[in-house]
């Protein structure tokens, strides 16, 4: 099978997949007491009764579950994605979406990042010193790493890195928040750092900088766990292999056998859950934009839940499900490239 | 025939692995002696510890692995006691070797290109003055123009400065030449591809001419035709053999196989349970075999000329590693073992010129 | 296999006893498993011992006799004088009859006594959660796996859906949904976890299934149900224990997350995440309570990810050749 | 296509008609539009507040004015239309004999909720318990003499009989209990008449007499409850003995009613008070007068609610899924939380708050009489109580220096999104008389960071060494010019700390700001350090009450609507917060003295001269650092109808209120 034919082919199913996913989440939002009238946020203080009832029939909110999924769906398709009640009343819920994510998009990104510099080296270093100290102790901090509940190492990090240096009248991080200076620079890409780039305004930037340390290393410790296992377990067997000692064999010096020998075949499962981590965090990592105050849509997904905000939390789902599948796609995609054998 | 120097030296070297199972005796007294510019088979049944000693001379050994005792003298110098970059140095420009199964000792997301090349850039030196050469006289250096020492370019003088694109250039073209020493077909196209790409043969010559690259002064080919079927082997060992008048290079052949050995090796070493039994230039081993596991070896051979009789097998098996019998471990499958050979181990001594044998009941 | 009774024969069983004791074997050399081996038992027993040590009628903030249970509030974020930590200033120092290790929380209660009295909580939930999800995936994935076919994919694809839907928002609208009872949050943790399972089981059956020994069986005759429940399901329950085993510690943590986030059935349930969450309002005044508690839960998911880590190498098959 | 496998597809449709059908099976009715609370006729109101007293004349906290406020009832209380303005109540009408006697005629044929009728002793037992009561309620780890609401009616009598005015302790003898009766406050006249006698004339009596701590209780309940909870034997039917043990036992806990209360006249009583869970519940008194033309009760034909019941939920986001699932009426929202109800940019930009959750409003904002202030202490005392000398604040460069650092307009917009009205002066908006409020009364500071800088480098260079006139020692005699050093330098570091009470978000950023501008300008430099301090809520008062720290974020809420109340505590030397902060400017005190003097004599033109003077004096001396005043708003269910609140204490009051469809 052609490489587009497999893609096509994954991208039929990722529409069935979604389908079910909104199925589920449109059930579990819309078919309770406790869910709000989506209706709601459609209702502004001037409408009149009639006005309301037109809302419920041109979005089916008078027909019965079942039906009114399919007059979502169409409402989805036709690019009418509801009004959310969350965070700001009476705005299409895909503005409000797109206005949060990019914030949520700065935080993956420098998670990811951080991931990888602090994952990878602590992954090579224990398969080298296999079963010596410096293994057990980049092991015990990788397992400490997905051991550790999310809020509670935010929460440390707050107490030191914010109370206790600001206490003591030292330079200190910021304990919340995206940035300290909001309507400082023009919002051109929603990301504080890039605005702040772009506007050339450098106080600005080290702002949001500052903002963003805190629970973007919070994140990447929490991953940098699984990235450490798994380069690691790669690393191992790799080692083992032959094709390593006739490398060595040719007289190699041991940083090119582990750096271009071993390293190239040890990381291809490790990009597969990078990926997969940064299209998780691109979903909002809720806990940690909740103890940190990151205004990304995981913190308003939260809010949503506590509302029962229906419109938002479908759209919501629906997107970051697609992110997830799609980001599954491009992995895979991208296996062709770093692996010779691999052919669809 | 007149003594030759020895290039490697092999005593008593005793090899023992650690494993869950519990000590595995690999080696334990194994004596060899490569001459210069011979080549000498290492013959013996599979997890006899051919490959083992291979490893150990190479300094490759697993962690697992400890040599107990035992001296390598390589021109004069115990390996042993070298330190791990020494060993490296050596590797990169005195010991070569080549494996068995080519598939699963070439790299499989690497270009043959990158894997040939790093080869030559471990001597960028070497690369700088060839292109210095060139430069000068002009023409094209070839790698056979190495070898045959016809560019005096070989000297630890200073090293001229050259771009590394210049550098690439040359290593590049000396890969070509090399893949073509090897008799490759379209080496430009071969250095594109990768390993699985590649068919049995043309992987054993990639290796080879790895092995090459660096004109080592010892050759390690451990049992590089196993891996490849009768025609390819064919092949392969006169490509080794046209090799040999070319470098000047002491072959260390192991094979299972005793004709293989036969038709290529000046001189043959038995290897059984870890220990050299019989060591004797080929015709002589062939005529007169002393030892009684070689003796088994032989009647094991076909004969083309009455092919009606049917093969000998040897008694009993290959002997359990992990708890070796005592004394000759050869005595459980001997038919002329006497009650000494099952308490001490039996010294290789010389019982005729160049040959020598591990067994007390020898009728010289 | 000579005779022609089929079924488990006794060597089959006495080979699984082998390789269980060459198992243990190899665990005995792993420091770190040992390491983690230790913690679960500790925490084990604790969750069994936990009401003998601790009386539980102190979790009801009136179980103080000797102050009468008056001005409760009097006594809330207390950090005993002369205690080793020093939290700098700012914090409200007690000196009175009783002495607390880790200080008090906002019920006055005795922090220490309260995280003994909840670790069985949450381990005793995450057990539940863990079992639940485990048995009820493996049993869908073996049945995908070994019937194949249509109901193959239908398995496959609601895993892929329920796979994709982002972590976390699924409990959370579903205990939204379903008020605030430890039943609901149980449940919607399952709904998270089993898809795993389904995924593990199903891979292993697909290998074990095309093995020789399964096609001796068919040919000796053996029902359907024999051949899964007696030798294929046992012979791949490996992989599923240790992520079993892994999974356990995530599960603590989300439940206690769950807790922590709001969905708590009463604010003075002694439970991790419900601690924290008292503790998330004072955080720089009275640090310990959020510390204690979250180290707990630290210790707990680390103890049992430190076990199945070592397990996963363990059973690894690359090491036990 | 031969890439997809038919099976696949099928397989999918096969999921989507499985999962459609249970959907179809499982879809809920529509959803029934009525919370329960409805149905059980029940007022829930959640908040992450607790009770502190439960006794009327003993609490001085406004969440236990809201529990309180629905069971008893005061002599005479706000007029509902007009919320400042007074009527009789359980008074049927009041005279004002002379300028020190008023003399209340009390409804008849009124009955306390336990049944016993309402007449003259009960007002003088009531009243009378009030000042027996006298500060003896304090936390027992941090005694805070005067700390209570008895000071309230004692300022109006003889301030040596009151801790907290005469700021000595008393011996709560017997003795003492005679003489607190013999100020002969309540006059009985006869069964439903009584005179009160006061012996500083003011025009503030009446709104005095409107406080929780006015209210009249039940004797005979009231003094079972006690007798009952301090284990006091049995009562031998006279009042002193009661009054003595009351005052000889202040020190020990007082009455939670755990099994309910029946002391008031009001609308509900106290079913039961739970001090594990701190859960409240009220029930309805049925035989409840309805205040005068009940006005205090439902319209005709709506039923009024049931039962009311106070839970203590301190997470935010469970009290906000319960409002929402129609299991609380109204949750206490904190100001960082308001808008995950409330719309940000409506706020903000068109200045409304509009509930963004169905079926809830939010009513609000309004304007509270309360206001937040930076104070600045002086005769700072260790721990030990010795003096300190390092007197930061005692230095008018550091006081200025801290008011220089932040930029309030900035900071109420962009970190308190304007929830509050900046403040010039500490007198509210509204506050009686009319005109007390100038807002022509400019602060003396503003946002500078450069000015700051010179004044720290002055106080640097000429550290203040002599004690300056308003300070003196613990016990008030002066201070010899070698004790006081505020020297400080990089080899010689000091701090000054800010305190602040946790969850105060707002505060604790702008105190951060601050801190990190001041930090910035004197630390390395100078070795002056400024740090933030976060304690519990309640704490920071406390420490100050015992002179121990340099300044904390202070937020008071008037007990009754009248300038004097403001002038007094905040001005006169031996006023609540003044004396805290150990501050006694003498042109203040006789200002303080002038204004009584006028209010007495009810020369309110004067009255409002001098508070003009005072306030400008106070911004001139930068006794305090003024923020802002603060606003209200009330998350409730929009099934609450006939809402209202009483802005003086800044509570609703749900006795007339009733469920009604939105």
């Amino acid at each position: 099978m052609k490489l587009y034919e497999y893609i096509i082919r994954r991208l039929i199913l990722m529409i069935f997949v979604l389908l079910g996913i909104s199925l589920i989440v449109f059930y579990l939002a819309r078919g309770f007491p406790s869910g709000i009238d989506p209706v709601t946020p459609y209702i502004h203080s001037k409408m009149t009764a009639e006005q309301i009832e037109m809302v419920r029939k041109i979005h089916g909110f008078d027909q019965p579950l079942y039906i009114q999924f399919f007059y979502w769906i169409r409402d989805i398709l036709q690019g009418d994605w509801g009004i959310t009640g969350t965070w700001a009343n009476s705005r299409p819920t895909n503005v409000v979406f797109f206005s949060h994510f990019p914030y949520t998009v700065e935080l993956s990104v420098a998670a990811t990042i951080l991931t990888v510099a602090i994952g990878l080296p602590l992954g090579i270093i224990s398969a080298l010193k296999n079963n010596k100290l410096p293994d057990h102790v980049s092991r015990i901090i990788a397992l400490a790493g997905y051991s550790v509940p999310a809020y509670w190492f935010g929460f440390v990090l707050q107490l030191v890195f914010f109370y206790y240096l600001s206490l003591w009248g030292l330079p200190h991080l910021p304990s919340s928040g995206a940035s300290g200076m909001e309507g400082v620079v023009s919002c051109i890409t929603g990301m504080p750092v890039l605005d702040g780039i772009l506007a050339g305004n450098l106080g600005y930037t080290l702002d949001a900088l500052a903002h963003l340390i805190l629970p973007a290393f919070s994140l990447s410790f929490i991953s940098m766990g699984f990235l450490t296992r798994i380069v690691r377990a790669g690393m191992l067997e790799v080692l083992r292999q032959d094709y390593i000692t006739l490398a060595r064999s040719k007289g190699l010096t041991e940083r090119v056998v582990i750096y271009r020998h071993a390293l190239k075949n040890a990381l291809i499962p490790a990009v597969t859950l990078t990926g997969m981590f940064f299209a998780l965090l691109l979903g909002g990592a809720m806990i940690t934009e909740y103890v940190f105050a990151w205004p990304g849509v995981g913190q308003i997904s939260l809010r949503a839940v506590f509302q029962g905000d229906s419109n938002f939390l479908l759209v919501y789902t629906l997107v970051t499900a697609a992110i997830i599948v799609i980001a599954n796609l491009i992995v895979d995609v991208l296996y062709v490239f770093l692996d010779p054998r691999i052919k669809y | 025939m007149k003594e030759k120097e020895v290039i490697l030296e092999v005593k008593d070297l005793k090899v023992f692995f650690h494993t869950y199972r519990g000590k595995v005796e690999a080696l334990n007294g194994v004596e060899l002696s490569l001459y210069k510019r011979e080549v000498l088979g290492l013959v013996g049944e599979s997890g006899c510890g051919k490959s083992v000693t291979a490893l150990t001379i190479l300094g490759l050994l697993p962690e697992n692995a400890y040599v107990i005792s035992g001296t390598i003298f390589f021109r004069g110098e115990d390996l042993l006691k070298k330190s791990r970059e020494e060993m490296r140095l050596l590797r990169a420009d005195e010991i070569a070797a080549v494996f068995q199964d080519p598939m699963t000792y070439l790299n499989p997301v690497l270009t043959m290109e990158t894997q040939l090349k790093e080869v030559f850039m471990l001597d960028t030196n070497l690369l700088r003055k060839a292109v210095v050469w060139q430069k000068n006289h002009g023409g094209k250096i070839a790698f056979d123009d190495l070898l045959s020492g016809k560019v005096k370019i070989r000297d630890k003088s200073t090293n001229p400065k050259v771009s590394k694109g210049e550098i690439n250039e040359m290593a590049k073209s000396l890969c070509v030449d090399i893949l073509r020493l090897v008799r490759m077909p379209d080496p430009e196209r071969i250095l594109r591809q990768y390993a699985f790409e590649l068919s049995g043969g043309m992987r054993q010559r990639a290796m080879i001419a790895m092995a090459l690259a660096r004109t080592p002064s010892v050759f390690i080919a451990d049992e590089i035709t196993t891996a490849v079927d009768v025609t390819i082997q064919a092949q392969i060992l006169n490509l080794m053999r046209g090799l040999r008048d070319k470098i000047d290079a002491s072959t260390l052949l192991i094979t299972h196989d005793l004709s293989v050995a036969a038709e290529n090796a000046d001189r043959i070493a038995v290897m059984y349970g870890g220990n050299v039994v019989e060591v004797a230039p080929t015709v002589e081993i062939f005529k007169n075999h002393l030892h009684p596991y070689t003796s088994m070896l032989m009647k094991a051979i076909p004969d083309v000329k009455n092919p009606s009789e049917r093969l000998e097998f040897i008694p009993g098996t290959v002997p359990e590693m992990i708890n070796p019998p005592s004394g000759c471990r050869f005595h459980p499958r001997c038919s002329i073992a006497t009650d000494k050979c099952a308490v001490e181990k039996p010294e290789l001594k010389r019982v005729l010129k160049n040959h020598e044998v591990a067994c007390y009941n020898v009728a010289v | 296999m000579e005779n022609s009774e089929v079924g488990t024969t006794k060597s089959e069983w006495a080979a699984r006893w082998a390789d269980l004791k060459y198992t243990l074997y190899l665990l005995r050399k792993n420091p770190l498993v040992m390491a983690g081996i230790f913690m679960t038992f500790f925490f084990i027993a604790l969750m069994f011992l936990a009401n003998y040590i601790v009386d539980p009628k102190l979790a009801n903030p009136a179980g103080y006799p000797e102050f009468g249970g008056n001005y409760p509030f009097q006594r809330s974020y207390v950090w005993s004088k002369g205690n080793i930590i020093n939290w700098g200033p700012g914090i409200h120092l007690y000196e009175g009859p009783e002495f607390f290790l880790l200080g008090t929380d906002g019920w006055g209660r005795d922090l220490l006594k309260m995280i003994v009295l909840a670790i069985p909580v949450d381990i005793e939930n995450a057990i539940i959660i863990t079992l639940g999800a485990a048995a009820f995936g493996t049993l869908l994935g073996a049945l995908a796996g070994y019937v194949g076919g249509v109901i193959d994919e239908v398995v496959l694809r609601i895993t892929d859906i329920f796979l994709s839907i982002p972590y976390l928002i699924l409990a959370l609208v579903f205990a939204t949904m379903f008020g605030r009872t430890i039943e609901t949050l149980r449940f919607s943790i399952l709904l998270v976890f089993w898809p795993t399972y389904v995924r593990l089981m199903r891979g292993q059956i697909l290998s074990e299934k095309e093995k020789s020994y399964v096609e001796a069986l068919k040919a000796l005759g053996a029902g359907h149900a024999r051949v899964l429940f007696g030798h294929i399901i046992p012979n791949s329950i490996y992989p599923v224990l240790v992520q079993a085993t892994l999974d356990f510690g995530s599960v603590v943590l989300t439940f206690s997350a769950l807790m922590f986030l709001g969905f708590s059935p009463s604010p003075s349930l002694p439970e991790l995440g419900n601690l924290a969450s008292d503790g998330y309002f004072h955080i720089f005044d009275a640090p310990w309570l959020m510390m204690f508690s979250g180290l707990t839960m630290l210790l707990i998911a680390l103890a049992f990810n430190l076990l199945g880590d070592g397990l996963r190498d363990v059973l690894d098959p690359r090491i036990r050749r | 296509m031969r890439g997809i496998s038919t099976t696949a597809i099928v397989a999918i449709i096969a999921v989507l008609v499985i999962v459609a059908g249970v959907a179809w099976f499982l879809t809920a009715p529509p959803a029934p539009t009525k919370p329960k609370f409805v149905d059980e006729n029940k007022l829930v109101y959640e908040s992450g507040n607790t009770y502190q007293w439960m006794d009327p004349h003993v609490s001085y906290y406004q969440f236990d004015y809201w529990t309180i406020w629905q069971s008893v009832e005061t002599l005479v209380w706000y007029e509902r239309e007009s919320p400042t303005e007074l009527i009789p109540w359980l008074a049927e009408s009041y005279t004002e004999i002379n300028p020190t006697t008023y003399e209340f005629k009390l409804r008849h044929n009124i009955e306390f909720q336990d049944g016993t009728p309402f007449n003259a002793t009960a007002v003088w037992f009531s009243l009378n318990r009030l000042l027996i009561i006298d500060g003896t309620s304090g936390d027992p780890v941090y005694p805070v003499p005067g700390s209570q609401a008895a000071w309230m009616v004692q300022q109006l009598l003889d301030v040596s009989l009151s801790a907290a005015l005469s700021g000595e302790d008393q011996a709560y003898d017997a003795a003492w209990v005679q003489a607190v009766l013999d100020q002969n406050f309540v006059e009985i006249v006869d069964d439903y008449t009584v005179r009160i006698h006061i012996q500083t004339p003011t025009t503030q009596f009446l709104p005095i007499m409107t406080g929780p701590w006015a209210s009249i209780v039940s004797p005979s309940s009231t003094i079972a409850g006690d007798y009952e909870h301090g284990g006091w034997g049995t009562w031998d039917g006279n009042y002193v003995t009661y009054f003595e043990h009351r005052a000889g036992n202040g020190d020990t806990a007082f009455n939670v009613p755990e099994h309910g209360w029946k002391i008031g006249t009001g609308a509900y009583y106290v079913e039961s008070v739970d001090p594990t869970t701190y859960k409240i519940v009220l029930k309805a008194f049925d035989d409840y007068w309805g205040g005068p033309d009940k006005i205090n009760l439902p319209p005709a034909g709506k039923q009024r609610i049931e039962t009311i019941e106070f839970v203590y939920q301190p997470s935010f986001s469970t009290r906000l899924l319960d409002l929402k699932a129609g299991t609380a009426t109204g949750i206490g929202v904190p100001e960082v939380d308001i808008f995950s109800v409330a719309d940000r940019d409506k706020w903000v930009n068109e200045g409304e708050l509009v509930s963004i959750i169905d079926g809830v409003t939010v009513h609000g904002v309004f304007p509270t009489f309360n206001t937040w202030w930076l104070s600045f202490n002086t005769n700072v005392t260790n721990p030990d109580k010795t003096f300190r000398s390092w007197q930061p604040f005692a230095d008018w460069r550091l006081r200025m220096a801290a008011a220089c650092s932040i930029n309030l307009t900035y900071a109420n917009i962009f970190v308190n999104n304007r929830l509050s009205v900046l403040a010039s002066n500490i007198i509210p908006p509204g506050t009686a008389p009319e005109g007390s409020y100038n807002p022509d009364v400019k602060p003396t500071f503003s946002f500078n960071l450069t000015k700051a800088a010179e004044l720290i480098k002055d106080a640097y260079e000429h550290p203040l060494t002599s004690a300056t006139d308003e300070m003196h020692y613990y016990d008030g005699t002066d201070i010899p010019p070698d004790v006081v050093d505020n020297s400080f330098s990089p080899t010689n570091p000091k701090y000054i700390e800010f305190y602040v009470q946790s969850g105060a978000d707002t505060f604790i950023k702008m105190f951060t700001t601050m801190a990190d501008n001041l930090n910035a300008i004197s630390r390395r430099a100078y070795g002056l350090m400024w740090r933030v301090v976060i304690v519990p809520g309640g704490q920071q008062y406390t420490l100050a009450s015992r002179h121990q720290i340099d300044s904390y974020i202070g937020g008071w809420i008037a007990d009754y609507n009248h300038v004097i109340d403001w002038l007094i505590p905040m001005y006169l030397s031996s006023g609540t917060y003044f004396s805290w902060n150990r501050w006694s400017l003498k042109v203040l005190d006789d200002l303080c003295d002038e204004a009584v003097e006028a209010d007495k004599a009810g020369d309110i033109t004067r009255l409002l001269e001098i508070n003009d003077e005072m306030n400008r004096i106070a911004n001139e001396q930068l006794v305090y650092m003024v923020w802002w005043h603060d606003t209200e708003y009330y998350t409730r269910s929009s099934w609450l109808k006939g809402w209202y609140m009483n802005p003086v204490y800044g509570v609703d009051l749900w006795s007339s209120m009733y469920y009604e469809s939105p």
